[in-house]
């Protein structure tokens, strides 16, 4: 569905082996179009994080390779939500969602409205001049997730960063994130283990199994953006839901019978 | 288990709660108080073993003694004091400067270190008493001497501690940076170096007592006379002249500076790191 | 049986301690009773609190100031003796440089002194003879800066010094002894506590003739034994340079002049002190009105003791 | 933005990552060979210094000559060597027990840092030549004063890092120990002693140089004679005969000890941490 | 609902000031029974942390006292689950679930059985030798988690322990976290961001509202135990889930309220 088709990259049988002999990725292949917003759902373990640190050029893959779209070009902007909020602890709040900009070269004063918009929109004003650890767990989340867009990056890797917010602040922001991915046409990689969250995003839901982590499936989500309130109730939704609810536990499965193998 | 009441401790009926409150009382009293009273109590002690062990005062001075001297000498001593401080704090300068900048320069890369690090280890041990000679034929001018001498007791734990630091950084902000493109320079500048502040801090407490007996050794290898003379050529002078009780009176002033130091230091440690980092966090209760 | 006591000397061993070690290796202190240990010291070493602690029981004195300033701070300290006439400290230069003359020597870029030395002789040579406290430089008792430095000048003992500079330096420096200039104080004294002077004045006694015997055969006899000692407390010493010692301290007479010739060696003399402290206040090292009195005692000199060693 | 291959580094294209690549092979090459090339090249360049400005040998002797000194007299300067060694481990052993076991006091309470901390510092800013006849009077056995004076020297970095360590402990690690009732000392034993861990072996890095430096200024005051005396004593002797060559030579060998010191505790400070600290850690990639 | 009815603790008018001055708690009044699972709601940064901590005394409330029942005596155990997985960066799995039972004085060797049980329980066989940072994300909670059981305390205190978890893994753990909570007794305080883990899970779901942090309401769950996936599916579940979810909506609209307050 949605934006364009041009591939942007590819990960074609891709593995990763830790130095201490777990093999956390094997031969996986995946396909990311310009413009994708790809949800990886997997169980705990999988290499999701993994996945997406190889993408992001963090890592790299012990086999196999990361095949980037050339003309691309090679300053691709890229946006990173790690899973843990990894915020500077010795920095505001401000200072921190700066960062991007600042590594940039943008000053302070040309920064703020930029950042002091993307704390609105977290919810965070009133915030900008506590220190990380004056925060709740969700509030330092949410301070990440505006870090990674005021670049408004090209490309979004996200890793499950709504998982310690309440249900009514994730559903803003996930209408809030499809809103701004449908004005801005950047390309998503979005890690969750919400069955429903994967489906309301995204165009495409890649289901990984672990042990070794590898895709076990792909699920397209054919519904039309923009998707809203009345999507959530729709009959496609819970279909779409349904679906992918088996596949991630036929995933499990494959993962329980994989360990049983001895791997 | 725990029983707490509105600001008040005299409800308090839970035994445990009620131990923890009486020993943050007792702590808050206590970190003004017993230091003072304890440092009381060793210069009692001093007293006591001077006098009991009928310790002439040609050997050890009783601090009665001692203090009296401080007073009735006070402007050769304290002008002396002056002139000690001064090299201490530019050798803490340099340590500072040479130490950070070192250590920025070894964290550049990890051949760098390697090579260069073992220089750093030779000047922390080459004896300063053994290659004075050699810094006395090229080395002309007196303070600079003096600085050099200083400098090389001083500048090792902050360098030390300072790579440490910089070598300790999260792998996920390191990360975080490389993702954003950050030059070699805006890494070192808003994360290595602030990730290293508190290592540094504690290795700048080291290298503040360092670079004060650095300051007073370097004097007495390299000398230094007439009125302009620091607190070591009135230690040389007053252990020749067998004036003891300005030998300790000056020892005294070395160690109070060098507790004086200590403290400006934790405190300006405390300043930087207390909104974020847990060694200088009040917890929270 | 013989007391035990013990000498601590100001340096590592060597033939400035020849009396000492000699009077131990012949037996010259058992024979009045005495078991004497001989505890060196070294560059950085002071060995005169551990006299005033009482660990030693005599300690070799470097001149007769540090005497003075134990009177003024009441320190019970004296000296029995002093065993060199002469105090062999020298200045050196190097020849030819326009330093070739004692009034000259001030122009030198560099003093090269000692701790002891910039609070003793330098103190004198500022006030009497116009040396610039500004120009000195501490002697590490590494003699290269005096020689890579041909302006400067530098402390020595004539007996050691003067033979280093000569083998590594390659030339013959001008020497100038201290004492031919005025500064005519003792030197190498033995220094006790009063309290052993009064519970056992025998055993200072015993141990101040002895020392002048030891120093008469040291000098005139066979000093064999004792250099085997000096080796074997100090094996870098080389017997050249015992040698050269030994001849120094002849030519200059640093032991055996002046008043040693008939009052023997050790000897002393009121007039001799009186004198010296007299130069002393006037140059300003030392205050006025210490009761010099105090700092020695002649009860056990003068006595002619050794005479007959002499050959 | 980035493409590798399988094992291969002869398809890779991309000029960034074909950077990184060259870069990291450098680095292994690098990390061996350069620190040697720089350490010959800086031998190499004190030569050339010394036939440049015809530096006369009995003030910088060539590096040549000093090697052949090491080697002609390695009976003597060895022998030394051992001695110094010695007195240098046990007071790093030394340091180690006291700057550790005063840590752990003064993290009991902060009245007990703020009470005893300041002694500690006296004790770091004392000149030792100063207090030595002190120590010289009191102390008898010759190894227990050079240990002694020592032990002055190294046990401060020990002691303030440990501190620093101890107090640096995760807030909610702390709690969770509360939580369990974990007793003060399981707590240290548990907690604080292994997350003190890297700074402790930071503060011994700088304690293993200092220790050494130690010995040998220890042996300088207090001046061992004989034949059972170390290096310090070698320097003092052959300083005094100006025979610079077994200077330099002495002197050297204090370096290369000091290296291998460091590089010891390097080695035993990234054993223990390199399965969790950032600062051991090998980066995957 | 369920167990026991004496009240353990009681928050009596409880309020937090943090020394920064922000107020995370004002005035919260609530009584946990013996026997209770009560699940804590509310937005991200409502003080749902802090009135855990004040509960487990790790704090001590600014205002207003935290009364537990006397006759329970000084030595309940508490097990803690941590927002952040809290884990001894240096220990293996193995001894950080060891951990509790090793500060009571229990062995290696006897304490083997309880921690390889309860790892198999989190899916973590195979992993006791692997240090924390070997683990991926859920993998440290779940070890957490582990480490909070293997005491059986009397009390447990969960912050957020699932957000981390995919749905199957979480499932199937609240299913074993009910099992002994059945079993065992214990009193349970939640905290979850969500609504049909709250539904299922408690027999009291206790929403809080934002600025300051306030109880805003409470839900009894009163449908009987044991809960199972018929429950999942059951028409009061349903209806049970959507009176919480608008109660929670009600929630923060008074956050927002009170927001615009300027407190
Ligand atoms: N630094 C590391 N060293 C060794 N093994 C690692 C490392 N990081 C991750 N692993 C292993 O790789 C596997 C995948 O980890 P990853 O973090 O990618 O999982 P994930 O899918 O993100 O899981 P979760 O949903 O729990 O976050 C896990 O089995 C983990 O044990
Ligand atoms: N140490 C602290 N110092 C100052 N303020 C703090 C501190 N810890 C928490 N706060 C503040 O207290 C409030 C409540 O924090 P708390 O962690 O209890 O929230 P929470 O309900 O657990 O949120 P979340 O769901 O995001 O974890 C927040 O506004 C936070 O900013
Ligand atoms: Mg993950
Ligand atoms: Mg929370």
């Amino acid at each position: 569905m949605g934006k364009g088709e041009k591939p942007l990259l590819a990960l074609r049988s891709v593995g990763k082996t830790f130095s201490n002999g777990v093999t956390a990725l094997a031969d996986v292949d995946m396909t990311i179009r310009e413009g994708d917003f790809l949800s990886l759902l997997g169980p705990s373990g999988c290499g999701k994080s993994t996945a997406l640190r190889l993408i992001a050029g963090l890592m790299t893959p012990t086999t196999g390779l990361i095949d980037w779209d050339r003309k691309a070009g090679d300053d691709i902007s890229v946006g990173f939500v790690f899973q843990e909020p990894t915020l500077l602890p010795w920095a505001s709040v401000f200072d921190n969602v700066w960062l991007p900009l600042r590594l940039k070269g943008v000053s302070r004063g040309e920064a703020r409205p930029a950042v002091m918009e993307l704390l609105e929109r977290v919810h965070l004003s009133g915030f900008e001049n506590a220190v990380p650890r004056e925060l709740s767990g969700g509030m330092r989340m949410r301070v990440s997730i505006a870090r990674a867009l005021v670049t408004r990056p090209r490309v979004l890797l996200m890793d499950e960063p709504f998982a310690a917010l309440d249900e009514i602040t994730r559903f803003r922001l996930n209408n809030d994130l499809l809103e701004l991915w449908q004005d801005q046409r950047f390309t998503v990689v979005f890690v969750t283990h919400s069955v429903f969250e994967s489906v309301f995003l995204s165009s495409r839901v890649v289901v990984m199994a672990a042990r070794p982590g590898r895709v076990f499936d792909e699920i397209a989500i054919d519904a039309a953006y923009p998707r809203d309130a009345a999507f959530r109730t729709s009959q496609d939704y819970a279909a779409f839901c349904q679906r992918t609810s088996d596949v991630l536990g036929s995933a499990m499965n494959a993962t329980g019978r994989s360990r049983d193998d001895g791997h | 288990m725990t029983v707490t009441d509105t600001n008040s401790a005299t409800q308090v009926l839970d035994p445990e709660e009620a131990r923890r409150l009486r020993n943050e009382q007792l702590e808050r009293i206590g970190s003004f108080v017993l230091p003072v009273a304890i440092m009381v109590l060793a210069i009692w002690l001093w007293d006591r073993i001077c006098v009991w062990n009928e310790i002439p005062q040609y050997i050890l001075p009783r601090p009665g003694v001692v203090l009296q001297t401080i007073h009735s000498d006070a402007a050769l001593l304290f002008s002396s004091l002056l002139v000690t401080l001064k090299i201490t704090f530019l050798s803490l300068l340099l340590a500072v400067i040479g130490g950070v900048g070192l250590a920025v320069l070894f964290a550049q890369s990890k051949w760098v270190e390697m090579s260069f690090f073992p220089f750093a280890i030779v000047l922390q041990v080459t004896p300063i008493v053994a290659i004075f000679p050699l810094i006395n034929i090229y080395v002309d001018n007196q303070t600079a001497k003096l600085l050099l001498c200083s400098w090389i007791v001083a500048f090792f734990p902050v360098l030390s501690n300072t790579t440490l630091g910089l070598n300790s950084v999260d792998r996920n902000l390191r990360d975080l940076f490389k993702l954003n493109h950050a030059s070699r320079w805006q890494e070192l500048w808003h994360l290595r170096l602030p990730a290293a502040m508190p290592y540094f801090l504690g290795g700048l407490k080291i290298a503040g007592g360092l670079s004060l007996i650095g300051a007073v050794v370097a004097e007495f290898v390299a000398g230094a006379s007439g009125q302009s003379s620091g607190l070591a050529s009135r230690i040389i002078e007053a252990g020749y002249r067998l004036n003891a009780p300005r030998l300790f009176a000056a020892l005294i002033l070395v160690s109070l500076a060098g507790i004086v130091i200590f403290l400006v230091l934790s405190l300006i440690a405390h300043l930087i790191l207390r909104r974020w980092h847990e060694s200088a966090l009040k917890q929270e209760r | 049986a013989a007391e035990d006591v013990t000498f601590g000397t100001n340096w590592l061993a060597q033939a400035e301690h020849g009396g000492y070690y000699q009077a131990v290796a012949d037996g010259t202190y058992e024979a009045c009773g005495l078991n004497v240990t001989i505890s060196p010291g070294g560059p950085q070493v002071s060995g005169r609190p551990l006299l005033l602690a009482g660990k030693l029981d005599f300690y070799m004195g470097g001149n007769l100031l540090q005497a003075f300033d134990a009177v003024q701070q009441n320190i019970p300290l004296r000296i029995v003796a002093a065993s060199f006439q002469k105090e062999p400290q020298v200045v050196m230069s190097h020849p030819g440089q326009g330093l070739d003359k004692w009034e000259d020597l001030k122009n030198a870029e560099q003093y090269i002194l000692g701790d002891e030395g910039a609070q003793s002789f330098f103190q004198w040579m500022i006030t009497d003879y116009d040396f610039d406290p500004a120009k000195r430089v501490p002697y590490t008792f590494n003699p290269a800066p005096f020689i890579a430095n041909p302006k400067s000048i530098q402390q020595g003992y004539v007996t050691s010094e003067p033979f280093a500079v000569e083998q590594a330096g390659g030339f013959k420096p001008n020497v100038f002894l201290l004492a031919d200039y005025g500064f005519d104080t003792y030197a190498t004294t033995i220094e006790t506590m009063q309290e052993t002077i009064d519970k056992r004045p025998e055993v200072v006694q015993c141990f101040v003739d002895g020392s002048a015997k030891g120093w008469y055969n040291y000098l005139y006899g066979d000093n064999k034994a004792a250099n085997e000692m000096i080796k074997k407390d100090n094996p870098d010493i080389t017997d050249e340079q015992i040698a050269f010692s030994i001849k120094q301290m002849k030519d200059y007479g640093i032991v055996d002049s002046g008043e040693a010739e008939t009052l023997g060696i050790g000897a002393m003399t009121d007039e001799h002190i009186a004198g010296f402290y007299a130069k002393m206040v006037k140059a300003k090292v030392v205050p006025e009105g210490i009761d010099i009195k105090k700092a020695y005692t002649l009860d056990f000199v003068n006595k002619g003791v050794g005479l007959d060693l002499k050959k």
